[in-house]
């Protein structure tokens, strides 16, 4: 089966609006807002590429751009 | 006859309007004529007493209610006793004896006939009464031809009512015949 | 005996116009003493591959037509009084996005629900002025059946030229009488049609950008050009605004895409005018008692005639100040207060001379009416 | 095409407070669309007056943004005389059951083919806070300072009766869901009802000290169950998910299709 | 009291067609009112436009004849600004449930303590035979010349769904039923609905060949069964009469009063 | 330092008024820039022992009110624009059942759904010609939370002398604007109580029989006169009725016990007109700027004067024919396209001398605004 | 047990608009309409005291009074 | 001094408007003066920039917007862009150093303080800003008096939260000390 590996979190500083949505619920804590209650991606290699974040982001700041891994085990 | 005025009264479920409709219909798809027909309406369609004005004539007609009808036909007591008095001296009042007893004097020609009897007798179904009066009225008057008014029945009425309205509208006319204008 | 004679009532006269001007969308919801209009609809729309819907309320109707425009169709709803004061948030609406509707108001007694089944011309105002805010409108009306055909068309013709709602004042006595009707030859009246953009796929189109002409084409929703519309003021793609300049643009292209077509607009017929001392100005059902009095008393050498309005709104204040230049007096004669009265007195030059001849008891207004009043100004007595 | 071909970009960052789940469902329903493949210009989104009917200037569809409560009104017109398109249909809590809730029941009557997506907040957002039909009694708002006594409509119980054919709930937490559920509701033919329960940090949260968007998005998941789940058995205070009516049942306009095929052999 | 103590004697004969349902609804509401004994100065009639809404003339109660489709809000504020008095609110389905389909909802939803009479004739019928959204499909109507392809609604669902807590339905033929169910509705403290189905001939009857005023009273009869009863289980095609909603809820005048009793003792 | 000093919102300083005039139920729907008089009632009146209801919609909340006038309350609702829209066909049930009730619209930008937050003065005509059929009003306005304060007494005041609808029209800039309003003592404002019918039980009440003074005693519902309310033309026992004399009698007391008694309702103001050679005719938030450049103005020597009209409909005619009678130039200044300017000509002697002074961008007419016409009328440039 | 009796079945014709709603639905077949449409009693011996005359006729027209008889069996 | 003239602007969440809404009050109920406060509505309450104008006179106050300003306080950078250059000359214009970067040469005298820092600093509560902001503009500008301005927070503010409040505005007091009008 085919796993997706994060290529790029791509955060749209200019739509974010600093609500922490995707802060709190990110699984594996991968966000923050910055000092200037912006996101940003503090731990983008923990990312395990859920989407969360990008679904549930009201403003549509988040783009979670991944590829495809074979697994070749 | 450049102008006739006729005005039709009865109650709720008479037919009154709808041979007011035939008439004057009659009068423009079939012989070329203007018309006008008016009605009162009551609160919707419930019984109660119901008044038409007929306008015929070759010109323009511009307001087009009655005010003293030449011809003045009463289908209940009731209307009669309130639009006897409008007739247009000499003009024509006819009346169903049946429905309405005679009690006032008018000036014009009052005319009496037992269409609703004969109708019942002949026909057996009530529905027709209208037609009968207004083969009555055309016998009487002739306003407006009787082909041109059985032209109008068939176009207006149900395939299947057409024989039964035509020989209503007959005998309406056999009934008229001893009068005329 | 021809094909194209009908005995109809005023209320199938302009359905019949209507599908002459090629309406192929209706929702309404009945109410006396329009609703012969939806219903001849419900039967004449579908045998012509048209749409007739009875919506929950006159809201709902007001609305549907809008929505039906928007995708190319020529639309029309139908009321009366209470009803037509339901529509008024939506007619509105259609003024502000421009959306090309006909709305036929069969004037029946009020205020409130008064006297349904009776002859009024009470809301030739409210025709004006029943949606908030400043707006401009077309309000049309005929007094016979051949009229209220043509003006029909008319109504959608303005519709689809200026882009606005266009509101058509029947009156009980004209709605409901019967007389005949004769259908014009296909191409004897002119038809206009939606005029749509040329722009096609890829190019920028902008629904709220005049032409030089002062015309704005149309795109229908679901082709090529996706915009916006909005109730709120909005710039010329569609999308809101509150920016002043906009704001005030917007608004005085509303006005003025009327106003400044008022002689294109203006509908009326004269009687008799031209060496009239009396002229009447009438409309609508009241119009046909003056007429009648006016030919009666001119077959007796009376100089009277007659200047009958077919279009209300906007008000043709120079034509009316022109007509009734020379009269010794001025009857306006109408079956309300005096709506009409006031503009006329507004557009002529000497207001003293003008007269109200009303009826607003539910009857028609009889020639005997207004020759009562003709004798007091003339002071002949009654 | 990518999620962010069915937005119009030039306007964003949105008119949306921080937090507003409002966003959310615009997210999710472009995604749906996007899934859907759908073809943009055979979509009309109708809107009414609220924060949530804001939506329709951010998609890139053919949008009609109108007046409070009577989207559904205006929505009929534009699929009675198009049938091909696909109408969708959001509106607020108010906007739809308060001044529109006459509307919203005679759509589902006809079973139109309209896709109605109640984004409720439980509040009117847009004019700062009043009660609405879905807030429910013991609420506090602008316009009730003492709490509210209003009952309020269960918007599935309510759809169901007034004869909607496909009938679904979820959240903005649930966005994975509700955009499934709304696919299913755009391909449904009939009149379909997605109410998604939505928050207003700015107005709700604040004045039911339930906290921030994260907050509130929390109590989404905690207050909510699927349909035929344990916890639901378990605890039917909880305010059911899912899908409640997918049926089928004649649509309007093919009924009316057939009324013009009927009345133009009969006229000829 | 005497029944006829109830009635307008003056304005009678009524208005209303021979064998018109309606007449029988006030005939047996007022037996109602009788049997209950109720003082008539405390009993508060408001009824919309329609055949039907002329009720309120010939009951000798105070009577407040509104604007189509609003009775309901106008008993809203008589209720709430004397909740002592009693409320009957009669109404047509055009009435109620068209244009007036929205008030119903919410009146139910607050569970204001006002009785609802939708005398259901299934036409329009003061207009002259449009259908009703309560005809139902494949009926003949003046708006509808090839058939209705809109679907009813079942106010009882609705009225259920909507929050009313006593909901019944009879019919002009059970007459002795509905008036027993008007009688616990009345009493009944809450939003009350009891649909009583009506008979047009005029419009209804004639347009669909159900003939005059008694065959369609017989059709009362044949196509309709007690709730529980064997025929509806035998039959799920026959609408179903009996009382289907009688639950208790807090009324809306009555915790407003709390709210008034609170709001004052905080501000002194 | 007193305690009956408040700095509030014009909208508050409006629900002040009513709370004073003795307001007991509230009806309404929230929209902005009205919303905060719902919002404030919601805590004022049930305080107070009154009741605040909030309807599903606007029509519902018109009609509630009615309702509970009827048993015997002081009623209100507020809205704007498209609310008020929404309204009318309630308010002509109001006109012509005769049930006091005072309807506030704070105006903002329009048509349709406009520029809701922004200012306007665009409803001045629907205000009057709203409703179907013919009918009358009475429209009351204020530019200063103190006159607000009183002029919403006197709304009240009006509603029951009268039993009408009365209009109270606010607009967005005074209504939001936050200034000093000093509550007067009880007493020293004038309350005018429901006037209720004196016959007891068994007598037999005439609901619509006017006195000698021409003024119709109320029963409450729920009281020992059981009555009929009807928004058809009735009799004077409230019964149904299309008799025209009936018909014709009731329309006209209608339009008649508004005009007849003008006078009495007339409210204005007067600032620097005695020897004013310009004047200008204003109300509402318009008017602060009018009165601000003639009072900057005067300190220059200039000869300018202020009619603030607070009454609108009926329009005082005589009064604004009078004080503009010796102008060089009248400038009516407003916020919309003319709708006071048409009633002022029409009022004067000479109506080409009266000019539109307006802005209509939903900005707030500035004293320079007007400036800048003063000068072209005066001749002196910009 | 009480029995009711039929004092007088009272029919007024003024209201009366011949709808047979109440001669259709008699169970003794006591009431007819006459030539003019309006309801006659032609067997009020037959009555029974149903009431269900007078409680469905929509004009109000009926009123079936009666006696009690004491039952002395 | 019988007229001042000010305009408050920052974004939504800032409470410029409550600020001014004390400022005006305190000057009406607690001095007895005059005054009017108005402000721009957006669609709703949401984020986006903020004006509010206010005046205060010992006449009455006729026009109540604020073309030129005595006193002008801009506490974002796109506030400050767009409204500096209104200012009346000589009038006093205060930002906040956090959030405003000076560019503009303004014919007033333009004061900078770190009122949100200090806030921050020594409350570490972001609400009160606001109220620091309006004890430095008291201090400096002594429109109203502090006292005044006190009481008029003490009415508005819940119980709770006095304290907080006072402390904020005698650290805005102290801020704005070394400066006068
Ligand atoms: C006819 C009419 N009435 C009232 C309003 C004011 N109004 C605008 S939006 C709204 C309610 C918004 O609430 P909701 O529908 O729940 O949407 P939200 O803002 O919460 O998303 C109201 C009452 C209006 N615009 N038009
Ligand atoms: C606002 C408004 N719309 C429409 C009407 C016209 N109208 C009067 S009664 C009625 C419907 C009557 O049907 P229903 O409510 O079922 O009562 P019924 O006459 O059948 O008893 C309609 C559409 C009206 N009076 N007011
Ligand atoms: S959810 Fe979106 S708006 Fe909120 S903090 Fe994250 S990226 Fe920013
Ligand atoms: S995709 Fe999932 S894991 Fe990755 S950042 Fe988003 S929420 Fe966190
Ligand atoms: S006010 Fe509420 S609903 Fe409106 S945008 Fe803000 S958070 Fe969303
Ligand atoms: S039209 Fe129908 S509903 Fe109306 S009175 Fe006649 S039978 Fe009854
Ligand atoms: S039921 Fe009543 S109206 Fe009908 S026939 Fe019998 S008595 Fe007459
Ligand atoms: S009471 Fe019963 S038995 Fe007697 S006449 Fe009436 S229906 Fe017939
Ligand atoms: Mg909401
Ligand atoms: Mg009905």
């Amino acid at each position: 089966m085919a796993k997706k590996v994060l290529r790029e979190l791509r955060l749209n500083r200019d739509w974010c609006k600093g609500c922490g949505i995707c802060v709190s619920f990110c699984p594996k804590n991968v966000l923050e807002l910055d000092s200037k209650d912006k996101v940003v991606a503090v731990r983008p290699e923990d990312c395990i590429c859920c989407m969360l974040c990008e679904l549930r982001c009201p403003d549509l700041a988040i783009e979670v751009l991944t590829d495809q891994e074979s697994d070749n085990e | 006859m450049s102008r006739v005025r006729l005005v039709f009264t009865g109650s709720g479920g008479q037919g009154v309007i709808t041979a007011a409709i035939i008439l004057a219909e009659a009068a423009v798809i079939h012989e070329g004529m203007n018309a006008t027909q008016s009605q009162s309406y009551g609160a919707a369609a419930r019984g109660g007493s119901t008044r038409s004005d007929i306008i015929i004539s070759d010109k323009e007609i511009d307001f087009p209610e009655v005010t003293q009808p030449n011809v003045l036909v009463c289908l209940t007591q009731e209307s009669y006793n309130s639009y006897s008095s409008i007739i247009r001296p000499g003009g024509i009042l006819l009346t169903d004896s049946r429905y309405v007893q005679i009690t006032r004097k008018v000036d014009a020609k009052q005319i009496q006939l037992a269409m609703y009897e004969k109708v019942m007798e002949i026909i057996g179904k009530p529905v027709v009464f209208n037609i009968c009066v207004l083969g009555a009225l055309i016998s009487i008057t002739e306003v407006v031809k009787p082909k041109a008014v059985l032209a109008a029945i068939v176009s207006k009425v149900p395939k299947d009512f057409i024989e039964l309205n035509t020989q209503a509208f007959e005998l309406g006319m056999e009934l008229g015949a001893d009068f005329s204008w | 005996m021809s094909d194209n004679i009908r005995f109809i009532q005023g209320n199938e006269a302009c359905v019949e116009g209507a599908l002459y001007a090629g309406v192929e969308f209706f929702a309404g919801y009945p109410i006396t003493p329009s609703t012969e209009i939806a219903e001849r609809l419900s039967q004449r729309l579908p045998e012509n591959g048209g749409k007739f819907i009875q919506m929950e309320d006159e809201i709902a109707s007001m609305c549907a037509i809008i929505g039906a425009s928007l995708t190319g169709r020529k639309v029309m709803t139908a009321t009366s009084g209470p009803g037509f004061s339901l529509k008024q948030e939506a007619i509105g609406y259609a003024c502000m996005t421009e959306i090309p509707c006909v709305i036929v108001n069969v004037m029946r007694g009020g205020p409130s629900t008064g006297n349904p089944t009776h002859v009024s011309q009470g809301d030739i105002n409210q025709a004006r002025w029943g949606t908030h805010g400043d707006h401009n409108i077309i309000a049309l009306t005929a007094s016979n059946h051949q009229d209220i055909f043509s003006i029909t068309v008319d109504a959608f013709n303005f519709a689809e030229t200026y882009r606005t709602p266009v509101i058509l004042l029947l009156d009980e006595a004209v709605g409901h009488l019967r007389e005949k009707l004769i259908i014009p030859e296909a191409g004897e009246l002119p038809i206009v049609d939606r005029l749509r953009t040329s722009l096609g796929k890829g190019v920028d189109y902008h629904p709220y950008l005049p032409r030089e002409d002062g015309r704005l084409p149309m795109s229908d929703f679901g082709g090529e050009h996706r915009y916006n519309v909005t109730g709120l003021f909005h710039d010329m793609w569609g999308f809101p605004s509150n920016n002043p300049k906009v704001v005030n643009e917007l608004l005085r292209h509303l006005v003025d895409k009327i106003d400044n077509n008022i002689e294109s607009i203006t509908r009326y017929k004269e009687h008799f005018l031209d060496d009239a001392e009396y002229v009447f100005v009438s409309y609508g059902s009241a119009a046909r008692s003056a007429i009648h009095l006016a030919k009666t008393r001119r077959a007796r050498g009376e100089k009277i005639g007659v200047l009958e309005l077919q279009s209300i709104w906007p008000f043709p204040k120079e034509l009316v100040r022109e007509k009734c230049a020379d009269a010794k007096a001025v009857l306006v004669v109408e079956m309300n207060m005096g709506q009409v009265l006031a503009q006329v007195k507004a557009a002529v030059r000497k207001p003293g001379r003008v007269f109200l001849a009303n009826r607003i008891d539910g009857k028609l207004i009889t020639p005997s009416d207004i020759k009562k009043l003709l004798r007091v100004i003339q002071g002949r007595g009654v | 095409m990518a999620v962010k071909d069915y937005l119009r970009e030039r306007f964003f960052p949105h008119m949306w407070c921080p937090g507003c789940g409002h966003g959310t469902i615009l997210n999710s329903l472009i995604r749906a669309v996007e899934e859907l493949d759908l073809n943009k210009n055979e979509i009309v989104m109708t809107s009414g007056i609220g924060c949530s009917a804001r939506i329709s200037g951010y998609v890139d569809f053919h949008s009609l943004h109108t007046l409070h409560g009577r989207a559904l009104t205006f929505a009929t017109g534009v699929k009675l005389s198009r049938p091909h398109l696909k109408v969708l249909v959001p509106m607020g809590d108010g906007d739809a059951l308060a001044i529109g809730g006459n509307h919203f029941i005679h759509a589902a009557r006809r079973n139109i083919d309209i896709t109605a997506i109640v984004m409720n907040n439980r509040i009117y957002g847009m004019t700062g806070g009043q009660f609405s039909p879905l807030s429910g009694p013991g609420v506090k708002a602008t316009t009730a300072p003492f709490l509210t006594i209003d009952s309020s409509f269960d918007v599935v119980e309510l759809a169901k009766a007034a004869g909607a054919t496909f009938v679904a709930r979820s959240t903005a937490y649930h966005a994975k869901e509700a955009t499934g559920y709304l696919k299913k509701a755009i391909m449904h033919k009939g009149f379909s009802v997605v109410e998604i329960l939505s928050q207003c940090p700015t107005h709700y949260g604040r004045k039911n000290k339930e906290g921030d968007a994260v907050s509130m998005l929390e109590l989404h998941k905690t207050n909510t169950a699927p349909l035929g789940s344990k916890a639901l058995k378990e605890n039917p205070s909880l305010t059911p998910r899912g899908i409640f009516v997918d049926v089928e049942r004649p649509e309007y306009c093919s009924e009316y299709d057939k009324i013009i095929d009927y009345a133009m052999k009969e006229a000829r």
